[in-house]
């Protein structure tokens, strides 16, 4: 199974290749003129009068912890969305699998929806 | 060597730079960002062991989700990081005696019988898919832990919202389903007023 | 007589030739890939043009077909600024993060019942868990400018991509559950299946159809992930000037754009196999073949760019909004509509 | 494996928790104006009723399975989680008042509390190390979260991140662990761990190597010398209706981990862990003992004198096997699960006393503020005076037979010095209890106000005070209990 990987790999490395070899052909064919002006962060013309790292709204870090949550469901649910249709097939316990997932879904859907009361998903 | 060999051990390497990248270097970014390599590396390490689905779950979860949210707070804290190495040096001899004892250890087992008689997992088939044989046990013969695992998911989810969400009161927020909702006659009355005459 | 020339190629190179092989295979993937990036960026100047009936770039070439090369040497012999405060480390992997999952995402992309690099058994799993570091690129950008505008746009970039993975994620689990599989042929395949393929109506069995609200909430939420308008909040011009790419020149900047026009591609594709049928002809009596794949794609793509046209941006608190309480709900309700169909005996999927 | 569907009635009173903890969370969403009141109501109730559920399957002392083997149902189980039922019930009751003084009463709360309280009773009854650690995890991180509810606080947010970045460390470690002994022995089961372990199948160096990291990671949950940095000031930081449940459940759910993974996993290599566990044991009471002297907030002073009760809980789990001989399993283990219990009932009175003294803006947690509370409440320094005499193993109080089962077992397990060092520190221990006697009774009152609690904290408080010296006259129910809970497990 590992070697269905081997191309992956080849094309990581390609991808990467490719993807830094515009950066310097770009260095070595494109002119180097620095100038304290050009070099300074852009703001729209004006003089940066304070540090560009600014303590941010606590809300991206909300839907950041939310993304995580929602994305573990998702991945515990992969291997149930491959088989199930096997397992309904096979009449292998597929009413329990389903009770299972059902049951796993019902809690996160009460996590989302009193979410949902609680304004966590509103950006004001 | 065999051609698995090498990336096996190219890999390692990369994890192993990585994890000494997280604890040595300076900027609490950069450290992230090797925790991502580490994390990579790992999961290309689980791959050469025909783990395929885990090794994907911890890009998509690690990688992808959780680091991000590392880098979101790390970015947004300006930490000074002079201060942290407070007492660096008064904890290293305490430090480097724990990692001693635990580099021991770990060449006492690892050098042990166990793992020297363990091989490599049995090559699986091109077309086996462990996503599946995991369906296969996931929601029955474990369905106690998986549901633990929804419980747990809800903790957090309870957790982080009773303690990071807060109203904010300044703030002039408009909801859409309200205003979608809105008909001509709400905001425009046509009434009629009789001419008036001088 | 290929037959002939593969086995003197082979013999050539010995036990590098596994690693060739791949080799040339990646590259005739990358290079039409690369054609198709920069003759998208033409379209898309050309349909808005006529959109806005004007007549759009015609001067470079015959009517203006040479123009994406002449962009491409453009901005290779512009200056790569590097911002005195920047973070010269991050600032040059920035770019190189956008790019390399953009590409890496095809290596398991089949155009084919038997064209593909890698054939992966987990190959849905693969490309989501790819497309979602898709992310770091713009977030390394942002930070490493050391600049208000490229990190407010990489915090709001970064936000959004994750929150339409939800939806994204989601809309895909009820595909894996009609497929019963995680490879992309299969997934195809399952397709091809059912009355209606029978009955030599193949497009009437593709899964758009019974999974209708989930092809329309995969397909917008791509356009989200990829920023594109109307989610362009990112680089609102009259907002945040360009968002993260603010501070890059030259070949940096096109770097972003390639990730950017790949990505779109990509999302075009995906959508065509997961929905529409991938390579599969539409009618009976066509044969399937690559065409109708790139047929697909070219569909969507034109979305792409007539939505560009067409829509007005989207305010950021409309676009969290749109993902976590309209897109998530709706994937979730037709996940649970789907599994009971499953199960049911009215199911079309046996 | 084939698989068979489990038998959901054996882990009724789980799923009963867990539904009551979702119908918490949402009619507190939905009833939001009515939700403090009836989350407080739903929450009791939910204790209540776990606890009849409970109750009432205990009447069959067979151990039994479910969910494959990964549950297990057995009087061990059912005696810790009644106890943890009883300190979660306290502490609901006992800091009701203290969370609407400080606005911190809102329905999340009770959800995570009963989440925590779920957490500690899939711990109890788990017989697989994968349920077992994910029990560890959802009561901890529930507890993690409830240090830090009153989020603008400084202190409380420092103490959570302390508890929780340790706390994590200490995961890892169990977890570590776990993952050596799956890959030596195959299984997450601990009845074949067990098996395999006293066989002797598999490499014995792995296993010990195992073995070190769990017991490294129970010790961090035990709070015990030297994992025990974290302790005081977590007890300190955390709001004190929270330090009660961690002082209590908690450590009752630790004492479950020990001994299912030890005496369940790892009992054909007790000789191992024994002098591990000694260690541990001896520092505990030394240090618990020495520092508690030296604090004046009585937050502070109870955490270090948990420390040491935690190392005589350890005392009694180590004396179960001596050369080889098992004779002295039953006494050992059973005089270690009086110990706990004994330990989380006077964990409660004394941090429902601080509760009781605290009031808006005024947290009664210096040694300064129990003066003078006989002048102002002669009944509930009487009661104070009672745990504090029980917890210094004064006779013939609780805290006395616990300690004195414990030393007993330790004696004829061998370790005559072990106790000799035991009863020592717990003479020097005696000096900082008796010391808040004498300041309720010798000292001055810094303030007269009257004590302000409802009347069913009185009583309960009352109660539970006075449990502790009634059952230090007849401590034979409770150790009958504790008794026959582990013969029947085992």
């Amino acid at each position: 199974m590992v070697e269905n990987y081997f191309p992956v790999f080849v094309f990581l490395v390609v991808a990467l290749l490719f993807s830094m070899a515009p950066l310097l052909l770009g260095r070595l064919l494109g002119p180097s003129r620095p100038d304290p002006e050009k070099l300074s962060p852009y703001e729209c013309g004006f003089e940066p009068f304070e540090d560009a790292r600014i303590r941010f709204d606590v809300r991206y870090y909300l839907i950041a912890i939310l993304f995580i949550l929602f994305d573990l469901e998702i991945a515990f649910l992969f291997p149930w969305a491959v088989v199930f249709k096997d397992m309904i097939a096979e009449g292998a316990h597929a009413f329990y699998v389903f009770g299972t997932v059902m049951v796993f879904l019902a809690v996160l859907v009460i996590g989302y929806i009193v979410e949902w009361k609680n304004g966590a998903l509103d950006w004001e | 060597m065999e051609f698995q060999t090498v990336v096996f051990y190219l890999f390692g390497a990369i994890a192993v730079a990585a994890a000494l990248g997280v604890i040595l270097v300076r900027n609490p970014v950069h450290a992230a960002l090797c925790l991502v390599l580490v994390f990579f590396s790992s999961a290309a390490i689980w791959l050469l062991l025909e783990a395929e689905f885990l090794a994907i779950t911890l890009v998509l979860v690690y990688v992808g989700a959780v680091m991000v949210l590392f880098l979101f707070v790390v970015m947004m804290l300006d930490i000074n990081v002079d201060r942290l190495r407070e007492g660096f040096w008064s904890n290293l001899p305490l430090g480097l005696l724990v990692a001693a004892v635990l580099v021991v250890e770990m060449l006492l087992v690892l050098t042990g019988d166990v793992f020297r008689q363990a091989s490599s997992p049995p090559a699986l088939p091109t077309d086996a898919s462990n996503t599946e044989s995991i369906g296969r046990v996931l929601y029955t013969l474990y369905s106690y832990p998986f549901e633990l695992a929804a419980m747990i998911l809800l903790v957090a989810m309870v957790a982080a919202v009773s303690l990071t969400l807060r109203k904010r009161k300044d703030v002039r927020y408009l909801d859409p389903a309200e205003q979608v909702k809105v008909k001509a006659a709400d905001r425009l009355r046509v009434i009629s007023m009789p001419a008036e005459k001088e | 007589m290929m037959e002939a020339t593969w086995q003197t190629l082979a013999t050539w190179f010995g036990p590098t030739w596994p690693a060739v092989w791949v080799l040339l295979k990646i590259i005739a993937l990358l290079i039409p890939l690369m054609l198709a990036v920069a003759y998208l960026t033409f379209a898309e100047r050309k349909v808005i043009g006529y959109m806005q009936v004007r007549i759009g770039p015609n001067r470079v070439g015959p009517k203006g077909w040479l123009q994406p090369i002449a962009d491409a040497l453009k901005l290779l012999f512009k200056e790569v600024i590097f911002p005195t405060q920047a973070n010269k480390g991050l600032y040059v992997i920035g770019p190189i993060m956008a790019l390399t999952p953009a590409l890496l995402a095809w290596v398991a992309i089949p155009f084919g019942e038997n064209t593909w690099i890698a054939n992966l058994n987990a190959g849905v799993l693969f490309v989501l868990a790819v497309t979602s570091l898709e992310v770091y690129g713009v977030i390394i950008a942002g930070w490493a400018s050391n600049s208000k505008y490229p990190f407010l746009g990489a915090m709001r970039a970064s936000a959004q991509m994750v929150s339409y993975e939800v939806a994204m994620g989601f809309g895909l689990i009820s595909v894996l559950l009609v497929a019963g599989s995680l490879n992309f042929i299969d997934i195809v395949h399952s397709q091809a299946q059912g009355r209606f393929a029978e009955m030599g109506l193949g497009f009437l069995s593709w899964n758009w159809l019974p999974l209708l609200p989930l092809a329309v909430v995969y397909f917008i939420s791509g356009v989200a992930e990829t920023n594109r308008a109307p989610f362009d909040v990112v680089e609102g011009e009259s907002e945040i000037v360009a968002g993260h790419m603010v501070e890059y020149s030259g070949m940096a900047f096109a770097l972003f754009f390639l990730a950017e026009y790949a990505n779109m591609i990509l999302v075009s594709f995906l959508t065509s196999i997961f929905f529409f049928g991938g390579w599969l002809s539409p009618v009976g009596f066509l044969p399937d073949g690559l065409h109708w794949l790139l047929i697909k794609a070219a569909v969507f793509l034109f979305l792409f760019l007539w939505f560009r046209a067409t829509f007005p941006r989207f305010r950021y608190d409309h676009i969290m909004r749109l993902g976590w309480k309209v897109f998530v709900p709706i994937t979730l309700i037709w996940l649970f509509v789907v599994t009971v169909w499953l199960l049911s005996p009215l199911s079309i999927w046996r | 494996m084939e698989f068979e569907r489990p038998d959901f009635s054996l882990a009724a009173a789980e799923i009963f928790v867990a539904v009551m903890a979702l119908v918490v969370m949402v009619t507190g969403t939905f009833l939001r104006r009515i939700s403090r009141e009836l989350g407080y109501a739903l929450a009791q109730l939910t204790v209540i009723g776990a606890a009849f559920i409970t109750v009432f399957s205990v009447d069959d002392p067979t151990v039994r399975y479910t969910f494959g083997t990964m549950y297990v149902s057995d009087w061990l189980g059912q005696v810790l989680k009644l106890f943890i039922y009883l300190s979660v019930f306290a502490s609901l009751l006992y800091g009701r008042l203290y969370l609407i003084e400080r606005r911190l009463e809102k329905a999340e709360y009770y959800v995570l509390m009963l989440l925590s309280m779920l957490g500690a009773m899939i711990l109890v009854s788990a017989n697989n190390l994968l349920v077992l650690y994910l029990g560890l995890e959802m009561m901890t991180l529930a507890l993690y979260a409830l240090v830090a509810f009153d989020r603008d606080n400084g202190l409380r947010s420092e103490a959570a991140i302390k508890y929780f970045v340790l706390g994590a460390i200490s995961s890892g470690l169990l977890l570590y662990g776990m993952s050596m002994i799956y890959g030596a022995t195959g299984s997450l089961d601990l009845g074949v761990v067990g098996q395999a372990v006293s066989l002797g199948a598999g490499d014995e160096l792995v296993f010990k190597f195992g073995l070190a990291f769990l017991v490294a990671g129970i010790a961090f949950k035990f709070g015990v010398v030297p994992f025990h940095m974290w302790v005081a000031d977590v007890y300190h930081g955390a709001p004190t209706p929270v330090t009660l449940l961690i002082s209590s459940a908690p450590k009752l759910a630790a004492f479950a981990l020990a001994v299912r993974l030890l005496v369940g996993g790892f009992f054909g290599l007790a000789e191992t862990w024994q002098p591990m566990l000694m260690l541990l044991a001896v520092a505990s009471i030394v240090l618990g003992n020495l520092a508690a002297i030296a604090q004046s907030n009585i937050k502070r002073m109870l955490a270090y004198s948990g420390i040491s009760h935690m190392g005589f809980v350890l005392l009694g789990l180590l004396a179960g096997v001596t050369d080889g001989g098992h004779q002295q399993v039953f006494n050992a283990y059973s005089s270690a699960l009086f110990y706990a219990v004994s330990y989380a009932l006077m964990s409660l009175a004394s941090f429902g006393m601080v509760l009781l003294l605290a009031r808006t803006g005024f947290e009664a947690e210096h040694i300064d503020d129990f003066k003078g509370l006989n002048r102002r409440s002669p009944w509930f320094a009487a009661m104070m005076m009672l745990v504090m005499f029980s917890m210094a193993g004064i006779p013939f109080f609780l805290g006395f037979f616990a300690k004195f089962a414990v030393l007993e077992a330790v004696v004829s397990a061998g370790h005559t010095w072990l106790a000799v060092l035991a009863v020592i520190m717990s003479v020097i221990g005696a000096y900082y209890y008796l010391r808040v006697v004498k300041v309720m009774y010798f000292d001055e009152p810094m303030d007269r106000t009257a004590l302000i609690a409802s009347s069913e904290t009185r009583v309960l408080l009352s109660a539970n005070a006075l449990t502790l010296a009634v059952a230090g006259l007849m401590p034979q129910g409770l150790m009958a209990v504790c008794g026959y809970a582990v013969l029947t497990s085992f």
